[in-house]
């Protein structure tokens, strides 16, 4: 696969290996957090960890938007989905994600509801118009990067007038996420961030220059494959070394400074801040996700069905807030593995494969094990 | 977060659809929020939607810098 | 039989509910599409159930149902799945497959035309395994209450002298063998699949692997310890059911698995592991060190095992992880597949 | 299994796509339900077949699917009707029932208490069999693409030596024989159909036959041509495969046939025949006039075979006309039922 | 079973048909038709033809109403069952009744159509209650018995306010039919009529009077169970050598002269009759069936769907015109037991079991072959 | 046609419905079309609703009547 096997590359990544063990200075420990769930699942799936030296420790973000999707929108769309009248239209991650009391999309399709599963916004599109009938709404979710989709689904909804369609809308917005991380009252222990790669693509590398110039952390944004990522840690841990806290662009290949100037245009045009939404990990952040304009509300669920704000708190005992601050690891809170697996998920970082504690239940675990049998 | 993955554009459709193929796979996109789109573009395509194209020069400069990274150490690591 | 029926309309008739109940449409159906597909003595003696001679010995039976959406699909359909899939569920225990039964399950409306290339592929893959369906059994239900039509079949074979194959006889050092490329099954089923369709030239693996059983257990011997063929959840399924029926681990090298560019590329694309697509054309099989190489070069002179390749070794665990060193150089888990196979978007 | 999973909610859980696909949940779910109620040392091992040792000899193999609806009727369930009409496919061919496999094809949403209900009839039924579900699938589909739960069950069985009942054995001046009341399975389930609700007494006679026919096997040797269970298609069904298979017709006597009076009345409700209704637990034996006493003496010693009678006899007939002398005087015909088994208004 | 057991009984059988041996002249021939597919039934169920003497022989008349049913009116069926909004109620006789070109509802059905079978009219109600976005439409069928139970239903869907239901009615008259084949043009060789059992609960001896009076042919009502038909047998034949002609009533337990006033009280303010319609067999009979009043136009399925009439011409081969008028047996038609069947019927007398061919292949053709031997 | 049989009324229940009883299976249908109906009543039942009452008085008769026919062949027959 070309522009992604070259980025692969086992004796390039050697070479950067041992360039990350010269240049990390082995007094200090460096604290890095991936804001994106792509990055946490090439850690896992490359096993990187492997090939950092024991002193840089990458600590997994927020960065899934299926992750950090609260437990009271999944209620919201379950109940959507359970109106007789109602198809709703999901992405297949979504599936598993769970709701209040065990709930998910996946157990409620089990029930009856009309859930199905869809690849593209576009086969919604097509959902609503082969099914002239039925009330087909598309669980938009997803960050700077998904949304622009959405917004093309929108367009073509307009152009076909579909009546029968609308948008359950939780885009949310990464730099907001890493406002709320670094302002959080805990201080945090991050030396700097990987910098999203698939969000850049959209909206550039300037929305993150405050976090360099105010905050003093230094970013590099990366691209997804392995090396992508070996070369951004060496760039960050350059920048500590340095003492430097700038955005620093290692995906140039795909991100430019100022981003998909239509895909932008197209996103204002619909969509507009929300005031305060839920993260799950997170908490409330405000003007941290999206909603339609008033000239789109004919086709926001939300009103179209009059749906009800629903608020369920995270589970008290889930460690999320503290791990997706880079102040524990998942094998530090007491569900891990025993009531939170994969297969049953209680917190934001298991929730995907890119959570921060399921990556490290599916890809890592054993690490665990090698470093008691070490001791 | 996000995944994506490059496609090369093999065939340009109408209403902003185009095929891009992958490594002997093919499949139907849109590309309505790229602004300028040609046959042989390589994009970044994200849940049927290319989101951008690959800047194939940033990427062979962005591959010679890794090659450099990894070398210079070599060279100077004992 | 002489019934004084109309001949089935083979070409736009379709089944309808007369066709399940027991009377002259059913027997109707039965004689002149199932038996003509799988034409052999035992069904046109027309019992409830099939005999036939059995030497002393061990023998082994199972069952799979079939379900898969849509039928027909790249490299086969339902019937020939149906076929393969239970005449290598006998093979992994490394027996001689002899007879199936099929038990149909059908919606009223299918068409004749598609059960007939269905029931032809069945028969044909029957012969080309030199075995016999020599029992089944036909139901139909309504509109609505199933898939167009779901075969489930069983089948029983016989163990030559002294093998015991069994996922809990796997011990530490073992090697593990692969026959060849993994997720070109699930690759191409889902290639066809409403709402996800791409294009591929990528095939089913679907084939009957007994013949390259039979030669392997002539290298091995007693030193294979047990086979299994990944279908459902993969290899690593697969991987993780041995570890835990034999309560170790393994490590495979990512290296040595062999995955065809396009089934990567469409695994790339739908956000999918390769290792947790299904194959129904490949087997695993853990085998004593000594005999590795020897039941290796067996497995690549045939030609199901062409692409075969040693992909690990097992290991003690009480943790029974399979580990994997990935072609990059780090080391990771392989799991198994959490909830369903569904694309992912991140 | 180890899995640090959540422990199934048998009482409020339900099944979803997850527990076919291969992964954990599958296997807990197999575990914890299948397993659980199957319990034997075979499907303890966990392999995708099982192995058992045979004598020289002759064997036997069936296969039937299960789709009735209601699945739970009075008298039984999915579950135990899935082991005794294959158990009784076998049984009619003289032979011993020695081993099951079971094939699932669950809807999901399908509630995890009425699978355990539906499991533990099957277990129990095998145990009172004497028999073991040794290997099994399950797959589920999405809803409204089966109906609730089909069960494929298979069957193997040994031939006692030199026997060999088939349909096409029967010879003119032959007795027909059979065990018991007609049409209570029929009814049973009939009774309990939306838009058709009755009420009665009537449960099902759904058994496992295999010990009935031991018994008249070892009265009647050689001299049974042949056994049939008239299941679908009632004994109407049944006689016309025989006349068809032997070439020869049948005069029975109505007279002769019991046909409980609650069962007649509800055939009448409805506008059936009972000669027409599916019974589970019954069985049509035909046998040489001379050994018609002692088989008849053996089956109504036995629990099952209580009500036996002697219902009339094998004739040469080119035309294979099944006839019936009527209770009233008169003869017919006695034929298959046409087209489905509808309720009828005139 | 009281009041069906008695008429049963093989003594009295035995004794009834001594009496008709004794009674029936040697020298003359006897014809008598049955009119109804009841009586048809109770003849082949047990076996009646046996107990006849060779001169008395019973010509099956038309009196089914499933059998009678037109292809046209299947084919307006399956159109209507065809549309997506509508699901069609069906009694079980219906499924397998042939419409033009091997159409049937059980072949619809099988094919997509949503088509339920009912026991009685009040699963239709309920099934109207329960699907309140479906369109319901009930296929009423049947004589004047089955008549009264569709204007309960009606009477149920008025009181309900049922907007979602309506029937298609094709409710047909037993005189007119009777009437169609005295009139017939080749002159028809019939001595008298078993009349209907149950059809006269309803609708009374009286309407009867007309063909004993006008036409000179006996007429005796009589029940389904064996006994019935026999005593009615037994008395036509004395009607016969007395030279009588006139409507007697065996059935005296369930009918009346006048019949069920509240019945006919019902149908009457319900239905009105058509100026013709067809009927399988017997062509077009001016006056023969019913349909809504205009008060009940609403429920109309013909109006509410704009129902186009379709008629179907019957198979040319078809000898049902013959037999249904006692000029033909079953087997003096090519087409029975080779194209014709139960399974592929093509005339009204294959379709139900009670129909002349159905029944004489189910129960009564061993006997063509014990007299082909016999000769 | 017109399937019918004769059932005996065993419970009266609103809305003009009523349980029949027919050898050991009972069942629920519509006595609207009689006029007056008691427990004890046979009638003739169609499609879910009783058409009309049996006369035990008249059935009675019709049975001797039965009887008496075939009885007096009996005795003149030879
Ligand atoms: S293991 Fe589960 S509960 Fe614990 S921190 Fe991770 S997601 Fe939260
Ligand atoms: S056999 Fe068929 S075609 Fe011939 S008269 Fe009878 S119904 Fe008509
Ligand atoms: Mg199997
Ligand atoms: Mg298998
Ligand atoms: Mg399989
Ligand atoms: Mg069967
Ligand atoms: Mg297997
Ligand atoms: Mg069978
Ligand atoms: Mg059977
Ligand atoms: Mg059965
Ligand atoms: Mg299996
Ligand atoms: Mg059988």
């Amino acid at each position: 696969m070309k522009y992604a096997d070259e980025y692969r590359d086992k004796e390039l990544a050697i070479g950067l290996a041992r360039a990350i063990h010269a240049k990390a200075d082995p007094a200090r420990a460096y604290r890095f957090m991936e804001f994106c769930g792509g990055h946490t699942h090439a850690i896992a799936r490359y096993g990187l960890e492997d090939m950092l030296p024991a002193n840089v420790r990458m600590i997994h973000g927020p960065g899934c938007p299926v992750c950090v999707l609260p437990a009271g929108r999944i209620d919201m769309a379950i109940a959507l989905a359970e109106r007789p009248e109602v198809t709703l239209c999901v992405y297949g991650d979504l599936m598993r994600v769970p709701g209040s009391r065990g709930a998910s999309l996946l157990k409620a399709k089990a029930r009856g509801a009309d859930i199905r599963m869809v690849y593209s916004t576009l086969d919604a599109i097509a959902l609503a118009e082969q099914n002239p009938s039925r009330q087909i709404v598309f669980f938009a979710i997803g960050f700077e990067t998904t949304t622009p989709p959405t917004a093309v689904m929108i367009r073509a909804a307009e152009k076909k007038r579909l009546s029968n369609f609308s948008v359950f809308c939780n885009h949310v917005l990464t730099p907001p996420a890493m406002r709320a991380i670094l302002d959080s009252e805990t201080p945090i222990e991050i030396d700097g961030f990987v910098g999203p790669a698939h969000v850049s693509t959209v909206i550039g590398t300037e929305p993150y220059a405050p976090f360099a110039r105010d905050d003093g952390k230094p970013v590099v944004i990366a691209g997804f494959e392995p090396l992508d990522m070996m070369q951004a840690i060496l760039m960050l841990i350059e920048q500590v070394n340095d003492g430097r806290h700038e955005v620093e662009n290692q995906y140039r290949r795909a991100v430019t400074g100022s981003g998909n100037q239509r895909a932008i245009r197209e996103v204002a045009e619909i969509f507009e801040l929300r005031d305060q939404f839920e993260w799950r990990g997170l908490g409330s952040i405000p003007a941290s996700a999206l909603k339609l304009r008033p000239e789109f509300a004919h086709l926001d669920a939300e009103q179209r069905f009059v749906m009800a704000e629903l608020v369920v708190a995270d589970n008290p005992a889930c460690e999320c807030p503290a791990i997706l601050r880079g102040l524990k690891k998942p094998v530090d809170c007491k569900l891990f593995g025993t009531a939170c697996t994969p297969e049953t998920p209680i917190g934001s970082c298991m929730v995907s494969s890119e959570g921060a504690c399921a990556a490290h239940w599916t890809y890592g675990r054993f690490r665990d094990h090698q470093r008691r049998l070490a001791s | 977060m996000c995944l994506a993955i490059p496609a090369e554009v093999i065939k340009l459709l109408p209403d902003d659809m185009a095929i891009v193929s992958i490594d002997g796979v093919s499949k139907e996109v849109s590309v309505a929020l790229i602004e300028e789109i040609a046959i042989g573009d390589y994009v970044i395509l994200h849940v049927g939607h290319a989101l951008t194209k690959i800047d194939p020069e940033e990427a062979r400069e962005t591959l010679d810098l890794l090659r450099q990274m990894g070398a210079a150490v070599a060279e100077v690591a004992p | 039989m002489s019934m004084h029926q109309r001949r089935l309309d083979l070409k736009n008739g379709c089944v309808d509910l007369s066709h399940g109940a027991g009377g002259r449409a059913m027997a109707q159906l039965i004689a002149g599409l199932f038996h003509e597909a799988f034409g052999n003595e035992w069904l046109a003696r027309g019992n409830d159930q099939s005999a036939f001679d059995v030497a002393a010995g061990r023998m082994v039976m199972t069952t799979d149902g079939y379900v898969v959406s849509p039928l027909f699909f790249p490299g086969g359909n339902i019937g020939s799945l149906a076929v393969h899939g239970t005449v290598n569920d006998i093979a992994m225990a490394g027996a001689r497959p002899l007879y199936l039964s099929a038990s149909f399950i059908i919606e009223e409306g299918f068409a004749f035309a598609d059960l007939k290339r269905i029931a032809d592929a069945m028969g044909e893959a029957a012969r080309a395994a030199g075995i016999a369906i020599i029992t089944g059994d036909t139901k139909v239900v309504e509109r609505g209450k199933a898939d167009g039509v779901f075969i489930s079949t069983a089948g029983v074979g016989v163990l030559p002298e002294g093998l015991d194959l069994s996922a809990d006889k796997a011990r530490p050092g073992d090697r593990v063998l692969l026959s060849g490329s993994l997720g070109d099954h699930g690759v191409a089923i889902m290639s066809k699949r409403q709402n996800l369709t791409f294009d591929t030239e990528i095939v089913s693996d679907s084939a009957s692997l007994h013949d390259l059983v039979a030669d392997m257990v002539a290298a091995g011997g007693q030193g294979i310890r047990l086979m299994r063929d990944p279908t459902r959840g993969g290899l690593a399924a697969t991987m993780n059911e041995i570890a835990q029926q034999s309560n170790l681990g393994f490590r495979l090298l990512e290296e040595a698995i062999p995955v065809k560019p396009a089934v990567a590329a469409a695994c790339e694309l739908l956000g999918l592991d390769p290792l947790h697509v299904a194959n129904e054309g490949k087997l695993v099989a853990v085998v004593a060190p000594e005999v590795a190489d020897a039941v290796l070069a067996a497995m690549t002179r045939h030609p199901l095992g062409r692409d075969a390749a040693d992909i690990g070794e097992a290991v003690a665990d009480d943790h029974r992880f399979v580990q994997m060193a990935t072609s990059f150089g780090g080391g990771r888990i392989v799991d198994w597949l959490s909830g369903e196979q569904l694309p992912r978007i991140c």
